[in-house]
């Protein structure tokens, strides 16, 4: 395990991570420009939902594939339920609620750099993961929805601005989870015919995108975290809670994991999907479904602590449970 | 050139499409929007450096020559500004009829 | 300090260099222009999001202490808002001299 | 000929394509960011001109070469006179002389589209075509102009802020003009040595990058698509015209193309070219030039409705058409 | 609404971050800021084209009711400007209090 | 040595800053957009540094290494005593010690595009000269100041936000120095298995990207040429001194590679990084640490001048030099 850890942490993608924390740390105004960092994710999201497409048509499907499917929805729509009860004796039920929704859902480039960590261990993946992936985005939205109206006690008060169609559009039609989806689509469409036209694009230069973006992501969770520090107060609970989160969630998963006999790229990524913390769609619906909540709370619980903590140690620790777990 | 009123708005990025619409609502035909500031305020620093407008502002300049439209609009951004942060600011200015 | 207009238009991007060879022409040193912005208006959306500035706007904001030039400006500014669209605002202002 | 539709509409590019008009369509925030789109179409034109390029290089030079780049101008220069006179019927003259030259120069990304479908098909194209096109910008674009002078009554009166020294230079000198071109003498210039060095760069990455382009050619032309829907009245004339010109372009590019006995890649670019219409050059030059038209009519038209129809449907059509002339 | 001042401050942007430290000393919480933009002066055209914002202006709005402090700034931002350009410009608003 | 240049000239990257210098005569609007431009070099940066960190890693460590990243120290201390004293009669001391600093220190970019030359060459070079570039950054920007201090004549008076510490993290912590050596550092540890995942984004995509980058850089310095033709006095001081300093400097700099005997790949990349200026991390050190001289002197000499002159005749001249005096 240890020899994971390592050779996890000297690969380049993460050792770039590191390079842009120190970059804040050391007042370097090294910087991705911000369509740049977008561009690199939006081609993140192409190849890996492209990729999973291609091995989703040259796979046969199963019954495991569709039990897959309907335990990560499962999941997304139960792991709030805990976060939830548990953090509402630290928090305001709103922040709780949000909170609650984000550790429910998933983090779609947490979810690309294990599956690029897969690639590099030459360990194989279904490409029906990229759709588990997508399905957990949301259920986590409505249920952390439901909580919030259940437990605020202005649940009959009718909620200002809010509509159920606008919430189903920022749940499922956010962009990246339109972009992976849709990719996955195309990819399953046109399969290794498509392949043989945009593999090379779309394999050879993953890794190397991924440094660049990994780099803007070290920049960006530096500077939140450099901001939690004039916080303490909320520093004490905010630490603690996002780095507890992730393991209980991915613990969860993976008992769903060894409850379908996964195979272990499919049960990695599993686990990573629970203890993953979205800090793109679920901080965006709330805005717009629970503006209550205190976007100070969730957003660096998920973005400065969580996905670190997830990339860096979370990855080989969960490879190592799940290989202890399922031989 | 007519006296006009010149409202300036600073807002989170995730809520423009909220502004927008609310523009829209009121009939308030033109309005001019910046994506993609920064600034800072009670609520931190906005770096405008994430993925989504998550840390960003957006400034709208609107050009209106009925008081009572800015009345309402004011009066109905001020909820958003409380929410989630931001200015407003209202000034005299001619517009230049075409 | 010393009492100024400030002058802001806002046109559609592909005429931007109309008005800076304009207010070259008048002899107005300076301006601030703020590129690919966006709006609305009677012209409908405009987007920013075209590979030229087809459906663009910038800003531009010129400080200007003389009031005949300012009128010379304005003038001549009318037939391109006129044709392409746009707004301009002239409002009061101190300039900090330096 | 259904296969080669099929194939066609199933090949990565185009379904991303129709990814980014769904995203529209299902109000998705999906958006490739506004620079981003830019250095896409900087690396198309690149890459297709220098490819070009160097394929002139390896080329003997013929007599062909030399009259289709003359036949290629010509079209550019007469195709505006027949679209115009119809379509001064249903229009302003303004409109329809801006409409004529939009539709006789060119579309360097449609061209280049069809040129990526010849490299996946394996049909061999020259690398003068690149000049062809480039030669097709201008001449429209003149020819508009002295149209709209001939017939709008006030030809005398001297043309507010014109000069043909400008005129020049926004028709020849149009950024994505010059680039590709620059790129096409580069190729030439630095010929197969040119090619080794950054071949890969150029050729294994072209299709990926043309899916994102279009992904984000989807958005952009469904949004425009959206916007025309306000507007019944301009839509019954716009639609139709912006449907039937290409076809009737295309037809005589195809006449052209037999008549010179051209292969059948060269033909099915020349009928593209001539089927294709400008929605970057020529809105840009009719802004100063003819300032009088409305680009509310030529730039959805070209953009919204021709571009995706030839891009989607035409080039499959063109070929089949290519394939009876031309055996 | 409560009447404020308007300080519109254009500077090149490697010292951007000058400014804005001097907005943090004079405890002047909050400020919008637009990177990147363009203009021309008298130091010539500034167009926002190099890697370095060698060649970039950059943009403050900072609302501030309190008159003593709009002096302390304008004082402290003149040697900026008469260093390396740029203009300010105050002006008079009401702010949307919320 | 003809040859050399002609192959020099005639290689895409060259002939590409050829075009955007073209385009800005030609008063073409071709543009790359600006955070494009960074991107480009913050590819490029990332690369270099990564194949130099690879490179170290797989060397034997020697004391000429040793030496000759003590002695890329000692150049960028000494170089602009010399420049000083010859600017000085020209220009205030300010303006002069500010170019000093700017000459003594060196550009990533031309690093970068004569390691690339040395590729298409098949010329080896050595990875720990990516860390001599590093060491040469910041001693000039030192010495330009205490210059300054010393012949101004206000030197006890106290420097207005003037500070030690915010001077060495402008020297040191730059951007684009910050990410070379970090990169460096990652190639190191990373080693050929981090090659291994990202050599092909590393190397294929090299010289495509430079094409790409210096069009950019022909528009840019094109442009700046254009602005100094506006101003004929600076002008007859300005360009000589531009073309005269890397000669100079490039001459120092090779009698220390001759001293040390070094490789012929490293030899050049000493001449030209003595013979290169600091377009981007001096002259942003220069506004805060020097505000009194004028960034319309050192900019333009450095960025319109002297960086075309050293790419396109610096390169093959300083290479016929270095075998001419290191058979
Ligand atoms: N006094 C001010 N002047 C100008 N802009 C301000 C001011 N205060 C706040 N802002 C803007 O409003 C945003 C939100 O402010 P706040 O809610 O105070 O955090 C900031 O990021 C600034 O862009
Ligand atoms: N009332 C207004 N206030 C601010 N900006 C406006 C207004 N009306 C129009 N604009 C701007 O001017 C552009 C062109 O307006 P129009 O010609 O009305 O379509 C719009 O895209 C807006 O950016
Ligand atoms: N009269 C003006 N109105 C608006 N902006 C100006 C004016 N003069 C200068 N500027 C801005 O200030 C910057 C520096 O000006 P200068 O120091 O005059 O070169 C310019 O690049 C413009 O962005
Ligand atoms: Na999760
Ligand atoms: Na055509
Ligand atoms: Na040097």
């Amino acid at each position: 395990m240890s020899l994971a850890f390592l050779s996890n942490l000297s690969s380049p993608p993460l050792l770039f991570f590191f390079l842009g924390a120190a970059a804040v740390a050391a007042r370097s105004d090294l910087e991705i420009p911000n369509q740049i960092a977008k561009f690199l994710s939006i081609y993140l999201l192409f190849a890996i939902g492209f990729k999973g497409g291609v091995a989703l048509a040259e796979a046969t499907f199963s019954s495991t594939i569709l039990l897959t499917l309907a335990t990560a929805m499962a999941l997304s729509a139960l792991l709030p339920l805990v976060c939830f009860m548990v953090l509402r004796r630290k928090l305001p039920v709103a922040d709780a609620a949000a909170t609650a929704a984000t550790y429910g859902s998933v983090s779609a480039v947490t979810f690309v750099t294990a599956a690029g960590y897969l690639d590099v261990m030459n360990i194989d993946w279904g490409g029906h993961m990229v759709a588990a992936m997508a399905l957990m985005e949301s259920p986590a939205i409505i249920v952390g929805l439901l909580l919030y109206r259940r437990y605020s006690g202005d649940a009959d008060q009718p909620m200002e601005a809010f509509s159920w169609s606008s919430l189903l559009r920022e749940a499922c039609l956010n962009g990246s989870i339109f972009l992976i989806v849709g990719s996955m689509l195309i990819g399953w469409i046109s399969g290794p015919a498509g392949m043989s036209q945009i593999g090379s694009f779309v394999n050879e230069l993953f890794l190397g995108v991924l440094c660049l973006f990994l780099l803007d992501m070290g920049i960006v969770a530096a500077r939140r975290l450099q901001d939690l520090r004039s916080n303490p107060a909320a520093l004490a609970i905010i630490v603690p809670a996002a780095l507890l989160l992730p393991l209980f969630n991915g613990a969860v998963g993976l008992l769903a994991a060894w409850v379908l006999q996964l195979s272990e790229g499919d049960a990695l990524l599993l686990v990573i999907l629970s203890a993953s913390a979205s800090y793109i769609a679920v901080p965006a619906a709330m805005r717009l479904v629970l503006p209550q909540a205190n976007p100070g709370t969730y957003l660096p619980m998920s973005l400065a602590v969580t996905f670190p903590f997830n990339i860096l140690l979370g990855i080989p620790l969960y490879h190592a449970a799940v290989k202890l777990v399922l031989p | 050139m007519k006296a006009c009123q010149r409202i300036e708005i600073v807002v989170e990025s995730p809520i423009a499409s909220q502004v927008i619409d609310l523009l829209r609502e009121l009939g308030i035909g033109g309005y001019t929007m910046l994506p993609e500031i920064r600034g800072e305020g009670d609520r931190g620093e906005r770096r405008a450096d994430e993925l989504t407008g998550d840390s960003s502002n957006c400034l709208f300049i609107i050009a209106c020559e009925k008081p009572e439209l800015v009345e309402q609009l004011t009066s109905q951004v001020r909820p958003l500004l409380s929410r989630s942060g931001g200015v407003c600011l209202v000034s005299e200015a001619q517009w230049l009829r075409h």
